[in-house]
C-alpha cells in the first residue's frame, strides 16, 4: 500500500449508482443484548452517507464490523460487487476501508508519522522500517489535507485535540482507504475545527472515497451528508437521500415519534450569588479566573476545544489542586482538596471524558449511580441496597435509559446511555452547584432533550448550573449568561439576551470584531 | 417541548439462569475442593483423623490472613510483594525485643506495628510518589529483608517466652487450633468489608476505574494507603503466629510467602487485573492449596512435585470457566 | 508391621542427600523390619520442613532423622512429633537439643573447622591470606565449623591469616559473584576454603576462569563425584568430607534403635552402628561419627565413583 | 543538548558513571578497562534476559518464568551434553533456543488463546517448569565433570580479546536493537503497550503479538539457560532461583514501564548493567554481606523515584505565557 497512490486522484470513478460497498442481512448479538438484526446499508464512491439512530442503535457496532473488529453472527458484506470476508481489521485495511472510531483510537506515546503508518509502514529492501520515507509520506498526507502545520515527529501527546483528530484522518488517508468511515468524528470538536474536518470531507469526496458519517446533530447532517440511513433498535428503518427528507421525519423513524427539540422555555427567577470565584490562576493551565454564579442561573462556558474550561472546573471542584485564589460558595470561603470534598460541599463536577472520568465499566449501573452518594446511601459504612437501587431507578428511568436491568455492567451499554449514567450519578448527590462539562457529548436528540429539560427543572428548583459546552446552539439555547475562554484566560462575560453565535465564535477564536 | 412517553421501567435485577449459579467461581472451587478432599481419604489412611486434619491447616492459616488482605489490594489493582520480607522484618524487631526482655503482649505489639509501618511505607511511596507497586516492592521486599538481615546477620533470636507460644502452637478448643480460629474470625470480618460496606464498593469502584472512582469524590489514595496499611498489618500477624509457631527467628523466615500468598488470591478467582473478586473465593483457595500440599504430602510426593500440582491447578482453575463459556457460546 | 523411618533432608535434589539416602536403604535391608521414607521439601527453608514433618506425624512414622533448615525453628514441630511417640533424631545439621533425641554428628564439629583450615595450610608452608567461602548465612553447620575453625587458628596455625568471611548463599551466580570479588579485593589471597559443595565448585571455576590455578587454592568440603574435575584441572590440591553413605547408615541404625527400644539415649551412652562402629554421646545427647575424610589427586578417581 | 538531556538513558549511563567512580574511590582498580570488560562479561547473562523482559513487558505483560524456563532448558541441554558429548555446542545451543521457545510458546498459547492475563499464567509456569526440572533430572545434579570441556569453554573462548558469551550479549543486544526499531513486529510491540485497543483497531493481531513475544522471551531464557549452567558448572533445581525479580528489577530501573509502551534496548542493558555492577562491587569494597541485600533494595526504589520523575507528564500547557517561561 502505498502512500503516492493517491495523488493519482479519481482513478477510476464508477457510477455514483453502483454501491462500492453493500452490507447485507447483517445481524449481532451480544450476551443478552440484540445489537444489530437484518440490517443492510450501502455506501457509494463520492458520497457521503449519514448513519442515524438514538443511542445504543447499534450504529457504532456496524461500524466495528466493518473494520473486521467485530465478526457479525449473519450477513453478507461486498465490495465492488464483490462478496467479502473481513476477519481481522487488518483485512478491512487490505479492502481500503478505514475508520475514525468513537472512541480515541491513537497512540500518545508514538510519533505522529508513527501514528499514520502503524502497521503499513514503508520498507527498506531488507524488509526492515524505513524511518525516512515515512517521515517524508507522512509530511505529504498532512501536506495533501492541508494540515502540514503539524510536525510529523511531534508526539502525539503533545498535539492539541483537534490536531490529534487530523492525524486520525491523515492516517485514514494513507491507506488509500476507498471507504472512510466516521463514527461521531464531531463530538468532542468546537465550530472552528469542526469547519476544518468539513473540508477534509468534501476533499475526500473529491477524491471519490465512500464516506460513512455518523452524527447526532442534524445540522451537520444536513451540511454534508448526501444519503441517509436510519437505524432503531439494531433495525434499519429507513434510507433515502437527504435532500428528499425532512429532520422531523428522521427524527420520527429514529425515536418511532416525533421529537421536536427547542430549548426549554425558562423564568429565569435568578437570585442571590451563590459562587464566587476569584483570582483562579494554575501555573501552566489557566490564569486569574474570575465570574460569579447565581441561585436558579446557568451559566455557559464557551470556547475553542483546549481553551482551559475543564482545567478550571477540575479545579474549582478539588480535582486540581494547585490552583491559587479564591472560592466562596455560600458566603464562605472553601478549599477542596478532593472531589470528595468538593461534594461534601455542594459542588459537583460532572466531566467530559465519559469513559475515563465518568463511568466505571466493572461495576453495575446501581452501584455506578449510587458511587458519589454512597456516604448518603450507607448507614454507618454499612451498604443498603434497597436505598441504592431506589437512588438508580429514580434517576435513570427520569433520563430514559435504555438498559435490561439495573444490575447490567455499564460497560455494555452504548455511548450515550453511559452518558446518561454520568449525568444521573451527580444528580443523584442532590448538590448546591453542578458543574456539567459538555453534558450532551455523543447523546441522541431525544435524550439530549431529557438533558436539557432536566437541567431547566434543576434551575427551576433552585439549582445553580455551569455548563461548560463546545455546541454553540447549546449555549445559545440554555445559558442566562456566557463566559467565553481563550487561551487559560476568560475573554469575555456576556449576558445571552445580547448575544449572537458570531460574537462568541469570533471572541473565543481572538478575532477583533 | 417533547411529548414525553411513559419512562420505561428497568427491573434490578434480572432472574438468572440457573446455570450461572452453578457455574460461578465459587462453586467450581467447591467441587474442587470435594474431590481433592475425596482423592484424598481415599488415597491416604492417614488423611481422615482429627489430628490430621487440624495440622493440615498449618499450611495454609498464616498465608490466608495475608491474603485476605491481599485480595483487597490486588481489587483495588495493586499489588504487595513485600509481604514475606515485612513478616522477617517484623519478626527480628519482636526478636530484639525479646533479647530486651519484653513480655508476650509487648511482643505481639511490636510485631503489629512493625508490620503496619512497613505497610504504611510501601503505600506512602505508591501513593504519595505514585508509583507503580509492583516495583516499589520489589525495591521493598529486599530492603526489608535487608534490615532484618544487618539487624540479625548469621544470629537467631530465640527464647521466647513460654506464654508467646500460643499463638502458634496453641489449641482453643480440641483440634481447632488459635491460628484457625483467627482465620475464620479475619474471614469474615474482610468478608463484610469487601462485600457489605461502603468502604469495600469504593476498593472496587478504584480497581475498575480509578480516575472515574476520584471524580464521583472516592478518596483513591487514601483507600489505596489504607490498603496496604491493611495488608502490612496482616502480615505483622502472620509474622507474630509464624515466629511464635517457629519459637525463634532468622532473617531468613517466611521465604517465598509473598507468591504463595497471590496464587491463594488468584486462585481464589480476584482478577489479577484488579476490580473482581469475593473473599468466600480465596477462603475456599487457601482450603484447597492446604489440601492439594498435605495430601500429596502425606503420600511423601517430593515439595516440588507438589508446586507442579499447584501451578496446574492455578492454570486449569482459570482456564477452565474461560473454556466452558467458548464451548457454549460455539465460539 | 515394619518400623517406619523418615529420612528427612534439608532438600532433595542434592547428591550428598541422594548419598545418605543410599545408606539408608542399606541400614534397612541390614535391619530387616525397617522402611525408609526419604523425603524433604522444595525449597530448603524450615517453614517448607515444618510441613513435610506435619504430614510425617500425621502418617504416624515410628521415626523421624532430619537434617535440619533450622537448629531452632523445627524444634516445636518436633516436640510435637515426639508428644506423638515418635523417635526423633537429628543428623548432619542439628537441632537445638530440646527437639530431639539424639543428634549424630557427621564428624566432631572442631575437627572440621580445625580440618577445613588445615587443608588450606598443608599447602601453604610459608603461611599467607585465605577467605571462607560460606553457604547462606543462616546455615548452623557452616557456622558451627567456621567458629570453630576462628577460634583454632590463632594457636594452631599462626602464620594463616583469615581477611574475610563471605556468603554465597549455596546460589551458583552468588557464589561466582563473591569469589571474583575475593580475588580482587585481595590480591594476596593464597586460599579460598569453601565448607559447603556449591560454594566450593563456583570457586574453584572462578580460579579455573581467571588462570589462578597454582595460584590460588580452592579447598573445603566437597563431595568427591561433583569435585573431581577441580582436583584434575589442579585448582584445588585437597578437600574433605565425610562419607554421606555412612552417614545416612548410621543415621537410620541409630533412629531404629531407638525407635525399638533397643537402646537409649542419655549423656555418655554408648550406641553401636553397625558396620560403622559405636558413638558416644556427649551431654548434649550428641555424637560424631567420624573425622573427616580427605580427598586428592591419589583418591578422588576411587571415591568419586562412589559418592 | 536539551533534547538529549531528555534521555532517560543518558542519566541512567551518567548514574553508572558516579557508580563506577564511587566504587573506585574504594577499590582503584575498578575503572580499568580491563575491569569493565570483566564486569560486562559478567552482567551478560542478565542482560540477555533483561531484553528477553522488556519486550514481554512493554507489551503490558509480564514474563515471572524465565529463571524457571533458564533453570529447566539448562538442565536439558547438560543432561544432553552428558549423555552425548558429542554433540557440537552450536547444535547445543539450538536446543536451548527450541526447548526455551516451547516453554515460552506454553505460556504465549495461554495468554493468547484463553486470555488468561501473563501474569497469573507465568506464576503458574514458574513453579511448573522449576518441578518439571526434578522431574526430568529426578533431582540430581549435573556436575562439572559430567560437562565436556567445550561445553564449559565454548562461552569462555576469547575472539579478539574478548570472551564468546560477551560477544552473544553483543549480538542479542544488536538484534533487539533491529527488532525495536527497525521492523514492524518492534513497532506493534509498542503499539500494543501504548493503547491496545487502539492496536486493535489499527490492524495488529494483539493476542498474535503477545505470543509471539514470549516466545521471544522463551527462546531468551532457554539461551540464558545453556549460559547459565556452562558459566556456573553446575546444574540442579536450584539454579538461578528467584532470579525473575533480578530481570523485572534490571528492566525497572532501566527505565521500561511496567504500565506497558515505555522502554528501550539501552535501558534494559544499562538497567542491567547497573544491577551487575552493584552485585559486582559489593564483594569488593568490603561491605558487609549482610547489608547487601538492602543496599539493591534501595538502589531499586531510588531508581523507580528518580525515572517516575523523568516520566511525570508534562500536562499541554494552555497559557502563552507559561510556554515560553
Ligand atoms: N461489547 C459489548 N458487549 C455487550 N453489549 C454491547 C457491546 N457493545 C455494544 N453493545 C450493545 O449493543 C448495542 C448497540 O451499541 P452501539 O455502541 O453500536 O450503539 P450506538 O448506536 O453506537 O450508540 P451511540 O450513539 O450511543 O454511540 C447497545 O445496546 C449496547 O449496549
Ligand atoms: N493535547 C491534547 N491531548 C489530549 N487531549 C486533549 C488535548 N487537548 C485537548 N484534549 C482533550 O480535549 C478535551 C478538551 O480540552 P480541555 O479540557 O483542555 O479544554 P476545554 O476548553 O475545557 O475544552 P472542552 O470544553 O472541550 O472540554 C479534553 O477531553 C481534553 O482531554
Ligand atoms: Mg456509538
Ligand atoms: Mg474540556
Amino acid at each position: 500500500m502505498d502512500t503516492t497512490a493517491q495523488h493519482s486522484t479519481v482513478r477510476e470513478r464508477p457510477q455514483a449508482s453502483t454501491p462500492r460497498l453493500t452490507l447485507s442481512g447483517i445481524s449481532k448479538s451480544f450476551p443478552g443484548v440484540r445489537a444489530l438484526h437484518d440490517v443492510s446499508l450501502s455506501l457509494y464512491p463520492g458520497q457521503v452517507t449519514a448513519l442515524i439512530g438514538e443511542n445504543g442503535a447499534g450504529k457504532s457496532t456496524l461500524v466495528k464490523i466493518m473494520t473486521g473488529i467485530y465478526q457479525p453472527d449473519a450477513g453478507a458484506i461486498s465490495i465492488d460487487g464483490q462478496a467479502v470476508t473481513l476477519p481481522s481489521a487488518h483485512a478491512a485495511f487490505g479492502h481500503g476501508i478505514t475508520a475514525i472510531h468513537q472512541e480515541t483510537v491513537l497512540f500518545d506515546d508514538l510519533s505522529v508519522a508513527e501514528n499514520i503508518f502503524l502497521g503499513h509502514a514503508p520498507r527498506t529492501r531488507f524488509k526492515t522500517i524505513d524511518w525516512r520515507t515515512m517521515r517524508k509520506n507522512a509530511k505529504e498526507v498532512l501536506d495533501t489535507m492541508g494540515a502540514g502545520h503539524i510536525d510529523a515527529d511531534a508526539r502525539l501527546k503533545d498535539l492539541g485535540i483537534a490536531n490529534k483528530h487530523l492525524v486520525a484522518v491523515a492516517r485514514a488517508m494513507s491507506i488509500d482507504a476507498r471507504i472512510v468511515i466516521m463514527d461521531e468524528p464531531t463530538a468532542a470538536l468546537s465550530m472552528k475545527e469542526i469547519e476544518e474536518l468539513f473540508l477534509l470531507i468534501e476533499f475526500l469526496k473529491s477524491e471519490g472515497k465512500a464516506i460513512l458519517f455518523i452524527s447526532h446533530k442534524f445540522d451537520e447532517i444536513y451540511r454534508i451528508a448526501d444519503r441517509y440511513t436510519v437505524f432503531r433498535d439494531g433495525e434499519m428503518v429507513g434510507e433515502g437521500m437527504i435532500k428528499d427528507a425532512g429532520q422531523s421525519q428522521i427524527v420520527r423513524m429514529m425515536v418511532g415519534r416525533s421529537v421536536d427539540h427547542i430549548f426549554p422555555q425558562r423564568q429565569a427567577a435568578i437570585g442571590a450569588t451563590v459562587l464566587t470565584v476569584s483570582g483562579l490562576s494554575h501555573p501552566t493551565e489557566f490564569d486569574d479566573i474570575g465570574f460569579e454564579l447565581h441561585r436558579g442561573e446557568i451559566l455557559g462556558f464557551y470556547g475553542l476545544v483546549g481553551a482551559g474550561r475543564s482545567e478550571v472546573m477540575q479545579a474549582i471542584s478539588g480535582i486540581t489542586r494547585t490552583a491559587k485564589g479564591t472560592i466562596t460558595l455560600e458566603g464562605k470561603p472553601i478549599a477542596p482538596k478532593s472531589a470528595a470534598d468538593s461534594i461534601e460541599a455542594g459542588i459537583v463536577y460532572v466531566p467530559e471524558e465519559r469513559g475515563k472520568q465518568g463511568v466505571v465499566i466493572g461495576l453495575p449501573i446501581f452501584q455506578n449511580v449510587s458511587l458519589p452518594s454512597l456516604t448518603r446511601t450507607s448507614k454507618s459504612g454499612i451498604l443498603r441496597l434497597a436505598e441504592e437501587f431506589a437512588l438508580a431507578r429514580a434517576f435513570t428511568e427520569r433520563l430514559d435509559l435504555r438498559a435490561s436491568s439495573l444490575s447490567q455492567d455499564v460497560g455494555t451499554l452504548s455511548g450515550g446511555n453511559q452518558q446518561k449514567i454520568v449525568i444521573a450519578k451527580w444528580l443523584a448527590t442532590a448538590p448546591k452547584v453542578i458543574i456539567l462539562d459538555e453534558p450532551t457529548k455523543g447523546i441522541d436528540i431525544g435524550s439530549k432533550a431529557a438533558v436539557h429539560g432536566f437541567m431547566a427543572e434543576l434551575v427551576a428548583q433552585g439549582l445553580s448550573v455551569i455548563m461548560v459546552s463546545s455546541e454553540l446552539p447549546e449555549i445559545l439555547g440554555m445559558s442566562d449568561r456566557v463566559v467565553v475562554m481563550r487561551e487559560g484566560r476568560i475573554a469575555s462575560v456576556y449576558d445571552n439576551k445580547e448575544l449572537d453565535a458570531e460574537t462568541l465564535v469570533r471572541t473565543a477564536a481572538g478575532i477583533a470584531a | 417541548m417533547t411529548d414525553t412517553p411513559a419512562p420505561r421501567h428497568i427491573p434490578d435485577r434480572l432472574d438468572k439462569p440457573l446455570s450461572s449459579a452453578i457455574f460461578s467461581w465459587e462453586a467450581l472451587l467447591v467441587v474442587v475442593a470435594i474431590a481433592i478432599f475425596a482423592i484424598n481419604s481415599f488415597a491416604s489412611p492417614y488423611f481422615l483423623d482429627p489430628w490430621s486434619l487440624s495440622d493440615l491447616t498449618f499450611n495454609f492459616t498464616e498465608k490466608a490472613l495475608i491474603a485476605f488482605a491481599m485480595a483487597l489490594l490486588i481489587i483495588s489493582g495493586e499489588i504487595d510483594l513485600s509481604v514475606a520480607a515485612i513478616i522477617a522484618l517484623a519478626s527480628t524487631m519482636m526478636g530484639m525485643a525479646v533479647q530486651a526482655g519484653a513480655g508476650t503482649p509487648v511482643l505481639v505489639a511490636i510485631g503489629i506495628l512493625v508490620g503496619l509501618g512497613c505497610g504504611a511505607f510501601n503505600g506512602l511511596l505508591v501513593t504519595r510518589l505514585g508509583l507503580p507497586s509492583i516495583v516499589v516492592t520489589i525495591g521493598t521486599m529486599s530492603l526489608f529483608r535487608g534490615i532484618a538481615f544487618i539487624i540479625l546477620g548469621d544470629q537467631a533470636y530465640k527464647g521466647y517466652p513460654a506464654s508467646f507460644a500460643f499463638f502458634g502452637q496453641g489449641y482453643v478448643w480440641w483440634v481447632v487450633s488459635f491460628e484457625l480460629v483467627l482465620f475464620a474470625v479475619a474471614a469474615i470480618i474482610y468478608w463484610f468489608v469487601l462485600h457489605r460496606t461502603s468502604f469495600g464498593r469504593r476498593v472496587f469502584a478504584i480497581g475498575n476505574n480509578s480516575i472515574a472512582a476520584q471524580f464521583s469524590g472516592v478518596r483513591v489514595d487514601r483507600i489505596k494507603f489504607i490498603l496496604f496499611c491493611l495488608t502490612g498489618l496482616m502480615s505483622g500477624i502472620a509474622s507474630v503466629l509464624i515466629t511464635s509457631r517457629l519459637g525463634s527467628t532468622r532473617p531468613s523466615i517466611a521465604q517465598g510467602y509473598e507468591l504463595e500468598a497471590i496464587t491463594m488470591v488468584v486462585l481464589g478467582g480476584v482478577s489479577i487485573l484488579g476490580g473482581a473478586g469475593s473473599i468466600l473465593g480465596v477462603v475456599l483457595a487457601a482450603f484447597i492449596m492446604g489440601l492439594v500440599t498435605f495430601g500429596l504430602g502425606l503420600l511423601n510426593v517430593p515439595g516440588i512435585v507438589m508446586s507442579i500440582f499447584i501451578g496446574l491447578l492455578l492454570i486449569i482453575v482459570i482456564a477452565l470457566p474461560i473454556l466452558w463459556r467458548r464451548l457454549r457460546g460455539g465460539r | 508391621e515394619n518400623v517406619k523411618i523418615a529420612l528427612v533432608v534439608k532438600s532433595l535434589g542434592n547428591g550428598f542427600f541422594d548419598a545418605a539416602n543410599k545408606g539408608a536403604e542399606e541400614a534397612a535391608k541390614e535391619l530387616g523390619d525397617v522402611d525408609i521414607i526419604y523425603t524433604g521439601p522444595t525449597k530448603a527453608t524450615a517453614e517448607a520442613q515444618i510441613e513435610v514433618v506435619n504430614s510425617l506425624i500425621a502418617q504416624k512414622v515410628n521415626a523421624i532423622a532430619i537434617s535440619a533448615n533450622d537448629a531452632d525453628a523445627l524444634v516445636p514441630a518436633l516436640k510435637k512429633a515426639m508428644e506423638r511417640g515418635i523417635t526423633v533424631i537429628s543428623w548432619d545439621s542439628g537441632v537445638a537439643p530440646e527437639g530431639r533425641q539424639l543428634h549424630l554428628n557427621p564428624s566432631d564439629t572442631g575437627l572440621i573447622g580445625e580440618t577445613i583450615i588445615k587443608l588450606a595450610a598443608d599447602y601453604l608452608p610459608e603461611g599467607g591470606d585465605v577467605a571462607i567461602l560460606s553457604a547462606s548465612s543462616t546455615a548452623t553447620n557452616q557456622n558451627a565449623w567456621i567458629d570453630a575453625a576462628k577460634k583454632i587458628l590463632p594457636e594452631k596455625f599462626p602464620k594463616i591469616n583469615l581477611v574475610a568471611t563471605v556468603y554465597g548463599d549455596d546460589d551458583s551466580a552468588k557464589s561466582t559473584d563473591e569469589a571474583k570479588g575475593l580475588l580482587k579485593s585481595y590480591p594476596n589471597l593464597k586460599a579460598i576454603i569453601a565448607p559447603t559443595t556449591v560454594g566450593v565448585v563456583a570457586a574453584a571455576q572462578v580460579v579455573t576462569d581467571e588462570n589462578l590455578i597454582g595460584k590460588v587454592n580452592v579447598t573445603g568440603l566437597a563431595l568427591p563425584s561433583e569435585f573431581k574435575k577441580f582436583i584434575d584441572n589442579g585448582s584445588s590440591q585437597a578437600v574433605a568430607l565425610w562419607n554421606p553413605i555412612d552417614l545416612g547408615y548410621s543415621a537410620v541404625y541409630l533412629a531404629h534403635d531407638l525407635a525399638v527400644k533397643k537402646e537409649e539415649a542419655k549423656p555418655g551412652a554408648t550406641l553401636s552402628i553397625g558396620r560403622v562402629g559405636k558413638v558416644t554421646l556427649d551431654d548434649t545427647n550428641s555424637a560424631a561419627m567420624a573425622p573427616p575424610f580427605q580427598f586428592d589427586k591419589t583418591n578422588i578417581e576411587k571415591f568419586s565413583k562412589i559418592y | 543538548m536539551k533534547a538529549f538531556l531528555k534521555y532517560r538513558e543518558i542519566w541512567l549511563l551518567a548514574a553508572i558513571a558516579v557508580l563506577i567512580g564511587l566504587i573506585s574511590t574504594r577499590f582503584p582498580g575498578f575503572a580499568d578497562p580491563a575491569n569493565l570488560r570483566q564486569v560486562f562479561n559478567d552482567t551478560s547473562i542478565l542482560m540477555i534476559l533483561a531484553l528477553g523482559q522488556m519486550v514481554v513487558i512493554l507489551t503490558r505483560s509480564i514474563d515471572l518464568s524465565m529463571a524457571s524456563n533458564l533453570c529447566f532448558t539448562g538442565m536439558v541441554v547438560a543432561m544432553l551434553n552428558a549423555a552425548l558429548p558429542a554433540i557440537p555446542i552450536p547444535l547445543l545451543i539450538v536446543v536451548a533456543l527450541l526447548v526455551g521457545l516451547v516453554l515460552g510458546a506454553i505460556n504465549g498459547f495461554l495468554v493468547w488463546r484463553l486470555n488468561i492475563p501473563s501474569i497469573v499464567v507465568t506464576l503458574g509456569t514458574l513453579t511448573i517448569y522449576r518441578g518439571a526440572t526434578f522431574v526430568i533430572s529426578g533431582g540430581a545434579w549435573v556436575n562439572a565433570d559430567q560437562m565436556s570441556p567445550d561445553f564449559i569453554g565454548f562461552q569462555r573462548a576469547a575472539f579478539l580479546g574478548i570472551p564468546v558469551l560477551s560477544w552473544i550479549a553483543l549480538l542479542v543486544i544488536a538484534l533487539f536493537f533491529l527488532l525495536m526499531t527497525r521492523t514492524a513486529l518492534g513497532r506493534s510491540i509498542y503499539a500494543i503497550g501504548v493503547n491496545p485497543t487502539a492496536s486493535v483497531y489499527a490492524g495488529i493481531d494483539v493476542g498474535r503479538t503477545k505470543f509471539v513475544v514470549f516466545c521471544i522471551s522463551g527462546m531468551i531464557g532457554g539461551l540464558a539457560g545453556y549460559l547459565w549452567i556452562s558459566r556456573y558448572v553446575i546444574a540442579s533445581v536450584e539454579v538461578a532461583n528467584g532470579y525473575e525479580l533480578n530481570i523485572i528489577a534490571a528492566c525497572v530501573i532501566g527505565g521500561i514501564s511496567i504500565a506497558g509502551g515505555i522502554g528501550s534496548v539501552g535501558g534494559a542493558v544499562l538497567g542491567a548493567l547497573f544491577l551487575g555492577i552493584i552485585s559486582n562491587a559489593l564483594p569488593v569494597i568490603n561491605i558487609s554481606p549482610f547489608w547487601q541485600m538492602a543496599i539493591s533494595g534501595s538502589a531499586i526504589i531510588l531508581a523507580v523515584v528518580l525515572n517516575a520523575r523523568g516520566e511525570r507528564r508534562q500536562g499541554r500547557i494552555i497559557l502563552k505565557k507559561a510556554e515560553t517561561a
